[in-house]
């Protein structure tokens, strides 16, 4: 009932646009602090992300579980000259990635270390929690694209000032890929924004657009091509992922971890929320050929992962795996599948980004990555195994833990729509355990030489920071209910959408025998 | 004995108030000379530094007065209609004097440096500014031709005055003798021109063109085509773009960015009034082969840059491709497609002037190779995020001015229907993108060994700074009003 | 008749001259050339009874511009033949090929696609003929043409500052700097 | 036979492609600077061919600033020349291409 | 009482966190003794239930009873329980996991004595009971698939418990990935009948209607690929003699009695989807499973090993018996079996533990002496195994046969090779217990063998006690007797019966014991009084399992991993590289033009007047408009 309430009368004050502004004005404090006292940097740094953070875990808590529309919507005329306006909303597709970046970014502010020049380093993190906040939250094409592009400034930053040997490549390798990506895009939002004003006036309100359906079959084709490239390239799937390994490799732990946990839902969010809410007969129309890349990436990404010799190269090769599904389960339109999707993104944010957190810490005592320099470590280091293997296990996608859950769902719902997609996608779960199972194995298991004896093991700090990311995981595998329950409704709405502006028809599996139990747990909560 | 009496003859009308910037800049120059030729040298240089400011910023007042008098008015002509007085020339008039005083500024402390006779270079550079001025709100191709002969002479001779440099000499020369070249194009276009419409005054060329249709249009056609390829050389459009690399590394920083900002400018101010106010009848002729140039002017501009090795030579190409920017806006032939323009050119403005100031201030001895900016954002974290600004700012990242500048090119491209020219200035942005991060990459991923340069900021110079790059991020973030301006400062032909 | 006799002899004046400033191999030669041009010039004004204007190209052009030119020359003392053959860049000579035959392949074309250029358009100005063009000049240089008459000055003060600037002898330190920089 | 407009136009259009052309081959400064010279006649006559056909005046008014014009660009171009070649004696065009590339 | 269920699995599961917590400052052997505490009270509790299953009426569906604790996975449509099903099927699984497995615990006490990574073992026990019982009690696949995918993480940690070894690292990684195979039978077959019938839970699926044959063969061979993983069929069956790697323990309760044959209970769980044409399949395969591996333990020396292909063999024992639609003559094995082989495997892993870790049967004899309750149980085990009424072996492979002699395509030819299999079974298993513990002493005096702790021989002691009776439960002497399947009949919609005469009967079970003799005869001759020579009997090519094994190594290292080195490279070169080559072709292009900037002010013109002159020839002719 409470739920309702601040569903129908969001609360007075603009949580979301505080939500997106505290970051940057921490961003501003802590340039403006003495650069005499560089211990402060990060703690300051962290406040303010934790006090975005808990904001966004506000909303969470406020958010309505039956309200499929954008809540806490906040409109301000912003460029009124060019129908521009600051528009925010939350729903169930974005609400679980805003409480990711939220959380995400405190954690590895306070638990990597730069090791140098630690104010442009929390600045650029800050900026870029509040980039990410904007693109995730912003309900207006051209505030999107703002947030959009402009992260990749400070994930630019982060790479080439903090970053590895061959830095330079891979930051400047990502910005121009994406920006290539993008560019195209930002012709498509102003010919979306431009053909569809009519009489209405132009506009570039995103649900006004995704209403209006007003472009020719063919102009939305066009449009949605261009989204499209944008937003494949950022997920990435085949073949357009090849900045992602050299930009993970190179990039810092903190970098790593947001790319992977943050930066890459950007693509598939984007999907969702303007692939196919803008264009659902352009995407129903190209749903094949995408599913297909996906796939692709799945089984693509594993097979490559299995050959690095180079443990980020690794993981970054087993997200281009994993967000092949979330692409399979996009263009599957069900919802199982988009549900599956959503939460994939959030599972695969905590596995991944705790992965690369574990490989940086490994990078921190034995400064290499290489794999075959390693060996024996769990015998050196038993509860940092221990840590390894939980989140691989979740990132294999064993039940009982987060990864599990996506992928099943993901999979189940791209059944009925796409059978042999699925068949073939679910091949990914064996390759998954055998390219991690082999690299436990040669870093973890066998004989450890005297440098991995001396491999000191988790301390304490450590444990701390990784601990919300096991919490997560393993929270996500027990009992995703709450989660889901908020992502069902908008799905639902997005594939009624879709239904009505094409000729998709959700597949109706047979009905299930109804059993006593079932209706008693429809009634609960 | 006995005169000629003047039978009849009443003198055109004038607007002194419209006069007055112009008027105010040529006074201030004049005075220059005469106090320099009084005073002694030491005294001289902060006080033409001074006058040129005060000038300018008077000049501003009364600009900003007659905007305001066109909004409650409506735009107006004065002298014979030869001088506009619309929004669009008050526009420019306003960005020129802007430009004017960040120019003097930066002068001030250059020409210190490089010993060169301050009053001159003043005296001289508010001339060319009144010459801009005059291109920009002219009505009459004869005045526009003198105004941009006023300026390029004025450029001409303000180049070559750092005359130790042999590159400022060769800059000199090749900027002359290509300037005078192309002015005879110019020239010729103004012959068929008047030929074809029998006057050089847009407004009777407007009305006749409305009027009548031509048996054969040959005459006219060749008379525009003359036209564009003055002004294209002048915005440095390929293919007449080949001199811009050159000169802009020859000259002295702040002739560069003088040039770069103003000139380009004004040609462009010139090239609308023209093209798209006289000539509006005849875009369907003249749009195509803008758009064939924009394209031109964009690749090359943009695929030279990054070949270059010398930073002031990249933002010379650079500044080629953004006048390729421009020019999809011009050819889209429309309202908004001018404004987008004038809006592009005013942000883009303040952009150059900033990136050659601190391009000054770090090639003291005219060399500004690549490698001598790694470090700085180590040695001088707010210069080198500046000048980051900067540059991120031309390569067109959102909330800085340029982003907008150049969304509202391709919104008025697109309007247009020109999807595939959209999508080449888009494609275009990326690659110099890559050129421009090739600087910030040197500037903050350095070798730790290297403790990087800190150059003198001379005081005008960081006020300098701050203001463009405040103005730069204001816009970005709040653009509302520029674009208002911009939408109000469309030109119209107006009979006096 | 006549006025045909005359516009031929002139004009291949003209051109006769003109081509010698082009392929003079010394510039005094050249700019001798161009008084003739120029005398051509101005005998084809008077053929259109532009007098005032014939008077004043034979004064200031010949009479100001040519003789500026023949000062410099002498002052340099550049009055060296230079070969044009050695003086060709890489394609410069195709290209100048092409650009004055392409020129001239326009200039015929034009001529076969217009047959009288100009259409019947009302005098803007005071109409020709009524009276001796001097007057008219004058009406028109202080009534449509004031503005740019006033703006002369502007471009005369440029020309002035910048013959000064620019003739004024090197400082010592210039020329020293010269040196060591090796220039030249 | 009779002397239309078109001849006149012809002959500038001549004086001028030539003038052109002659920017094109030589190299020295100087002579640079009479083909801009003749380039400019050209379109003298021309202005002055279509004042006529025209009746109008303007035409001969523009040769006037044209005149004016001309003088200033040769005085400027003429102390250029001799700024650069006091200093680099017997430089040519050509001889000014150290920017390039 | 049958409430009680949730606290099945929650106790080992207790066992598990406090181990996590608290395992390593608890040591030895409090450590042990809290998790056998676990297992043993779970069997307890796994009792209750069952007396209170019993206490309902059997007839009338009284007796399937379901707990759903939460809404795992609610996504529209689909909602997942996390669900608990008590029925006679996953009680009687429950029953002998739970009891067993505490058996085992109590073993692991004396058995992993001393080792550094005491507690941890306990702790991986523990967390495997846990999800044996998830598996056995969930009331839907996906409990189950949760269970399954536990076990095999669990046998995965278990087998590379001594990870230090390549060996066993390896062992455990093959282990997963070839389990993996199998699970990615079970997820589509999953989705496959949620996409058919709209449920996932059993008691539904039970009662939804039949499917288009297709769509069940699908189903049934899915579930059977899975099945085959787990239950090491053929041809996933590589993985299982590897396993030997992990400690004894392990062996016997994961590797013999219950994780790998969780596929059989699948296969019962889902008896009502199977079609004939996959049974025929499911037969077959099973048929070969049992020969292939009977014929490979023939010639094993490692003493593991042996077993390790007799529990293959057996499964496929089980495997031939769904097939031939025999369900609960497989229960009835897999009973037995558990018995029977985690005694023989506690046996084994007493002589390994005495002889000091050693485990080649060519250097140990006469162990009868040195340790006589090890040899006693082990013999009792081999009584069983090897089909000897009355132990608990007999009855349950006599079933099998009979059930196999039933099959109506292929019936006889199915008993045949399940005859064959029987014979080698009593003769290698025979040649086993004369090698170790009779025959001349092989061993040196410094190994000095001893009997072991009480703590291991009383499991012992049980599980002998339960292998020599444990026929009892389910015996066709006379109708009533036959327990087990009038207890499991409500889980079957068309039950099984037996169609054959008693003559028939008796005949196949006289002619199944006599092979058992025959084989322990031929073993005794070649073996004890060594009257045919045995130099023959061990071929390489039995030993080294038929290169099967190999055959897959040579293939994933060379043909895969080539395979998926190319694709990295492509990926390197081509895809990557096609990015790089665009800046490239860019840079090139630049490359190309820039000459045109030479320099030269003349140059420069020419670009000003042809480009003049090409714009006035566009704009006068109009080409572009």
């Amino acid at each position: 009932m409470i739920e309702l309430l601040s569903a129908q009368s969001g609360p007075a004050f603009p949580v979301l646009n505080a939500i997106i502004i505290v970051p940057a004005l921490g961003a501003l404090v802590v340039v403006l602090l003495p650069n005499s006292r560089p211990e402060m940097m990060r703690p300051i740094g962290a406040i303010f992300s934790s006090i975005a953070a808990a904001m966004s875990l506000y909303v969470m808590a406020q958010f309505s579980s039956h309200d499929p529309g954008f809540q806490f919507e906040s409109i301000q005329s912003w460029i009124p000259a060019l129908g521009i306006n600051w528009h925010v909303g939350v729903d169930g597709i974005s609400l679980w990635l805003v409480v990711l970046t939220g959380l995400i970014t405190p954690i590895v502010l306070l638990g990597v270390d730069p090791h140098h020049d630690p104010k442009p380093y929390t600045a650029w993190l800050l900026l870029l929690q509040a980039g990410s906040f904007g693109a995730f939250l912003s309900l207006d094409l051209f505030l999107f694209f703002v947030m959009f592009e402009i992260v990749l400034v400070p994930m630019y930053m982060l790479i080439g000032g903090w970053g590895y040997d061959d830095r330079r490549y891979a930051a400047t390798k990502f910005f121009l890929y994406t920006m290539a990506g993008s560019a195209l895009m930002l012709v498509a939002i102003v010919s979306v924004a431009t053909l569809s004003a009519g009489d209405q006036g132009i506009t570039f309100n995103v649900i006004e657009l995704a209403q209006r359906q007003a472009l020719s079959t063919n102009t939305a084709r066009w449009c949605f091509l261009a989204f499209a490239l944008a937003f494949v390239i950022k997920v990435p799937i085949f073949p357009v992922h090849t900045w992602l390994p050299d930009a993970h490799t190179q990039a810092p732990t903190a970098g790593s971890v947001v790319l992977a946990a943050v930066m890459l839902k950007l693509g598939t969010y984007g999907l969702l929320r303007f692939g196919l809410y803008l264009f659902p007969e352009a995407s129903v129309w190209s749903a094949p050929t995408l599913a297909t890349l996906g796939v692709i990436g799945v089984v693509y990404g594993a097979v490559v992962a299995t050959m690095q010799k180079d443990l980020k190269r690794l993981v970054a090769y087993s997200s281009v795996a994993h967000m092949g599904f979330i692409v399979l389960g996009i263009f599957a339109f069900t919802t199982q599948s988009l549900e599956g999707g959503v939460l994939q993104m959030v599972n695969h944010g905590l596995s991944t980004g705790a992965l690369f957190l574990l490989v940086g810490m490994l990078y921190e005592r034995r400064k290499t990555r290489a794999i075959e320099e390693l060996s024996g470590i769990q015998s050196a280091a038993p509860i940092f195994a221990g840590f390894f293997t939980i989140v691989m296990l979740s990132s294999i996608g064993v039940p009982g833990l987060n990864g599990f859950v996506g992928e099943f769902l993901i999979l189940i719902g791209s059944y009925d729509t796409r059978r042999w997609w699925t068949i073939i996608a679910a091949t990914g779960v064996i390759l998954a355990a055998l390219y991690l199972l082999w690299a436990y194995q040669r870093v973890f298991h066998g004989e450890p030489t005297p440098a991995d004896e001396a491999t000191p093991d988790l301390t304490l700090r450590e444990g701390l920071i990784l601990a919300p990311f096991v919490v997560g995981i393993v929270f996500l595998g027990v009992y995703p209910k709450p989660v889901l329950d908020r992502i069902e409704p908008a799905v639902n709405e997005l594939i009624a959408h879709i239904e009505n502006h094409s000729d998709y028809e959700r597949p109706n599996p047979a009905d299930p025998v109804v059993v006593d139990h079932n209706q008693s747990s429809k009634d609960d909560h | 004995m006995s005169l000629l009496p003047l039978v009849g003859f009443t003198g055109p009308s004038i607007d002194w108030w419209a006069l007055l910037p112009q008027v105010i800049l040529l006074g201030a120059a004049l005075l220059i000379l005469l106090v320099s030729a009084l005073a002694p040298q030491r005294t001289s240089i902060s006080f033409a530094t001074a006058t040129t400011v005060c000038a300018s910023v008077t000049a501003w007042i009364v600009a900003f007065g007659l905007w305001n008098d066109i909004k409650n008015e409506g735009p107006s002509a004065s002298i014979a209609s030869a001088l506009a007085i619309d929004g669009f020339s008050i526009f420019f008039t306003m960005l020129v004097l802007i430009a004017l005083t960040i120019t003097a500024l930066l002068a001030h402390s250059y020409l210190g440096r490089e010993g060169i006779d301050p009053p001159e270079f003043h005296a001289l550079l508010l001339c060319s500014a009144a010459g801009a001025i005059v291109m920009a709100s002219a009505n009459d191709l004869i005045v526009i031709f003198l105004g941009l002969e006023a300026l390029s002479i004025g450029l001409y001779v303000m180049i070559a005055m750092h005359a130790r440099r042999p590159e400022a000499r060769e800059a000199a020369m090749k900027y002359f003798v290509l300037g005078a070249f192309s002015s005879a194009f110019l020239l010729y276009g103004i012959a068929l021109t008047y030929g074809s419409t029998g006057s050089t005054n847009l407004i009777h060329i407007r009305d006749y063109l409305n009027a009548v249709v031509f048996r054969d249009q040959h005459l006219l056609m060749a008379a525009m085509a003359l036209l564009l390829v003055g002004f294209s050389f002048k915005v440095a459009a390929a293919p007449f773009h080949f001199w811009a690399p050159d000169v802009y590394q020859g000259a002295p920083s702040p002739v560069t960015g003088w040039m770069a900002s103003i000139a380009k400018a004004a040609g462009f101010a010139a090239l609308l009034r023209i093209f798209f106010a006289a000539f509006a009848n005849y875009d369907a002729d003249w749009s195509p082969i803008v758009a064939v140039l924009a394209v031109l002017t964009l690749l090359v501009g943009a695929v030279m840059a990054i070949l270059q090795n010398d930073v002031k030579r990249m933002l010379a190409f650079s500044s080629v491709s953004h006048a390729g920017y421009v020019l999809v806006a011009v050819q889209s032939a429309s309202a908004s497609g001018t404004s987008a323009a004038l809006f592009y050119l005013f942000t883009y403005t303040f952009m150059v002037l900033g990136t050659f100031a601190i391009v000054g201030a770090m090639g003291t001895d005219g060399e500004h190779p690549l490698d001598r900016y790694s470090g700085l954002g180590r040695s001088r974290p707010v210069l080198a995020m500046t000048f980051t600004i900067l540059l991120l700012a031309q390569a067109g990242v959102p909330l800085t001015s340029g982003f907008v500048g150049k969304f509202q090119v391709i919104a008025a491209a697109v309007e247009d229907r020109g999807y595939v020219l959209a999508a080449v200035a888009m494609l275009s942005a990326v690659i110099s993108a890559f050129m421009y991060l090739r600087i910030v990459m040197a500037m903050y991923v350095a070798d730790d060994e290297v403790e990087g340069p800190s150059p003198k900021l001379h005081w005008t110079v960081s006020v300098v700074l701050i203001g463009v790059t405040g103005f730069t991020l204001l816009i970005g973030i709040v653009p509302q009003f520029l674009i208002e301006m911009a939408e109000d400062a469309v030109p119209v032909l107006i009979r006096g | 008749m006549v006025d045909t006799f005359v516009f031929i002899v002139a004009a291949v004046v003209c051109l006769v001259g003109a081509l010698g400033v082009v392929l003079a191999r010394n510039p005094v030669h050249s700019a001798l050339m161009l008084v003739m041009t120029l005398f051509g010039v101005a005998v084809q004004f008077v053929a259109q009874e532009a007098h005032f204007l014939a008077a004043v190209q034979v004064i200031v052009y010949a009479g100001a511009i040519v003789v500026l030119f023949l000062f410099v020359i002498m002052l340099l003392g550049v009055d060296r033949a230079q070969s044009l053959e050695l003086s060709f860049l890489p394609v410069q000579r195709w290209a100048a090929l092409l650009f004055a035959s392409g020129s001239l392949a326009v200039v015929v074309a034009l001529i076969l696609a217009v047959g009288e250029p100009v259409t019947g358009v009302e005098a803007m100005g005071g109409a020709l003929g009524s009276t001796d063009d001097v007057r008219l000049l004058a009406r028109s240089l202080f009534s449509d043409y004031v503005y740019a008459f006033e703006l002369t000055s502007l471009l005369l003060v440029i020309a002035v500052i910048g013959a000064v600037v620019l003739v004024r002898k090197p400082r010592e330190t210039d020329a020293v700097v010269a040196e060591d920089r090796g220039d030249a | 036979m009779e002397v239309t407009t078109g001849w006149y136009l012809v002959l500038g259009a001549l004086l001028f492609v030539i003038g052109g052309t002659g920017l094109l081959i030589r190299r020295n400064p100087l002579v640079m600077l009479m083909c801009v010279e003749l380039m400019l006649n050209g379109v003298n006559l021309s202005f002055v061919a279509f004042s006529r056909t025209l009746g109008d005046v303007g035409g001969q008014t523009v040769v006037f600033f044209v005149l004016v014009v001309a003088a200033a660009e040769v005085v400027v171009g003429l102390g250029l020349v001799v700024a650069i070649l006091r200093r680099q004696p017997g430089t040519t065009a050509d001889d000014l291409s150290a920017l390039k590339g | 009482m049958v409430e009680l269920v949730w606290l099945v699995p929650a106790l080992p599961l207790i066992g598990f966190v406090l181990l996590l917590a608290v395992g390593n400052s608890l040591g030895e052997p409090r450590a042990g003794w809290l998790a056998t505490t676990a297992a043993g009270a779970s069997f307890v509790v796994t009792l209750v239930v069952f007396i209170g299953l019993l206490a309902r009426d059997s007839h009338s569906g009284e007796r399937s009873y379901e707990l759903v604790l939460f809404k795992w996975l609610p996504a529209g449509s689909l909602q997942v329980d996390a669900g608990f099903l008590v029925d006679p099927l996953s009680i009687t699984m429950a029953l002998f996991v739970t009891g067993v497995g505490a058996l085992i615990h109590l073993y692991s006490i004396g058995y992993m004595h001393g080792d550094p990574k005491y507690s941890k073992f306990f702790l991986y026990l523990n967390l495997f009971l846990f999800s044996m019982l998830m598996l056995v009690f969930g009331n839907n696949l996906v409990v189950t698939f949760l269970g399954w995918e536990g076990v095999g993480a669990c046998s995965y940690f278990l087998i590379s418990f001594w990870h230090q070894r390549e060996s066993a690292a390896t062992a455990g990684k093959k282990a997963f990935v070839t389990n993996r195979v199998g699970d990615w039978g079970f997820m589509v077959a999953t989705f496959a009948i949620w996409s058919a019938l709209g449920t996932v839970t059993y008691t539904e699926i039970a009662q939804s209607p039949a499917m288009a044959t297709a769509t069940g063969t699908a189903i049934s061979l899915l579930l059977f690929v899975a099945a085959a993983g787990k239950s090491a069929q053929l041809p996933l069956s590589v993985w299982l003699p590897d396993a030997m790697e992990g400690p004894t323990p392990v062996s016997a309760m994961v590797h013999a009695a219950t994780m790998v044959t969780s596929g059989v209970y699948l296969l019962v769980r889902m008896n009502n989807v199977l079609t004939d044409d996959a049974l025929l399949i499911i037969a077959v395969v099973g048929a070969a499973t049992a020969l292939f591996a009977a014929l490979c333990a023939v010639a094993q020396h490692d003493i593991k090993k042996v077993l390790a292909y007799s529990t293959i063999s057996q499964l496929g024992y089980m495997f031939l018996a769904i097939g031939s639609g025999a369900y609960v003559a497989a229960i009835f094995h897999v009973i037995t079996h558990a018995f029977f082989k985690a005694l023989l495997f506690l046996g084994s892993g007493s002589v390994i533990h005495g002889m000091g870790d050693e485990q080649d049967m060519r250097k140990m004899g006469a162990l009868r002496l040195a340790m006589p309750i090890t040899a006693a149980t082990f013999i009792v085990g081999w009584l069983a195994i090897a089909g000897v009424p009355p132990f608990a072996g007999f009855w349950s492979k006599d079933e099998i046969l009979l059930a196999a002699w039933e099959q109506h395509n292929i019936g006889p030819l199915l008993w045949g090779v399940g005859l064959v299999t029987a014979l080698l079974t009593a003769y290698y298993m025979s040649r086993q217990v004369i090698l170790v513990f009779f025959g001349e002493q092989r061993w040196d005096e410094e190994a000095h063998p001893h009997e072991s702790s009480w703590t291991m021989t009383a499991p012992l002691c049980v599980l002998a006690g339960a292998a020599a009776v444990g026929g009892v439960i389910n015996l066709p002497l006379v109708k009533d007797w036959l327990v087990l399947e009038h207890f499991l009949e409500p889980i079957f919609n068309h039950p099984h019966h037996f169609s054959s005469g008693t003559l028939t009967k008796i005949a196949l079970a006289v002619i199944s014991v006599a092979a058992g003799i025959v084989g322990i005869f031929f073993a005794v001759m070649t073996w004890l009084t060594k009257r045919i020579p045995n130099d023959r009997l061990e071929p390489d090519f039995l030993e080294n399992a038929m290169y099967i094994d190999a055959t897959y190594a040579r293939v994933v290292g060379g043909v895969g991993t080539s395979g998926f080195q190319g694709t990295a490279n492509v990926d390197e070169r081509f895809v990557d590289g096609a990015v790089n080559g665009i800046g490239k072709v860019i840079l090139k292009t630049g490359q190309l033009i820039r000459p045109a900037q030479s320099g030269y002010i003349r140059n420069y013109a020419v670009g000003v007047a042809v480009g003049a002159l090409a714009i006035i020839v566009l704009l006068t002719w109009g080409l572009l408009r």
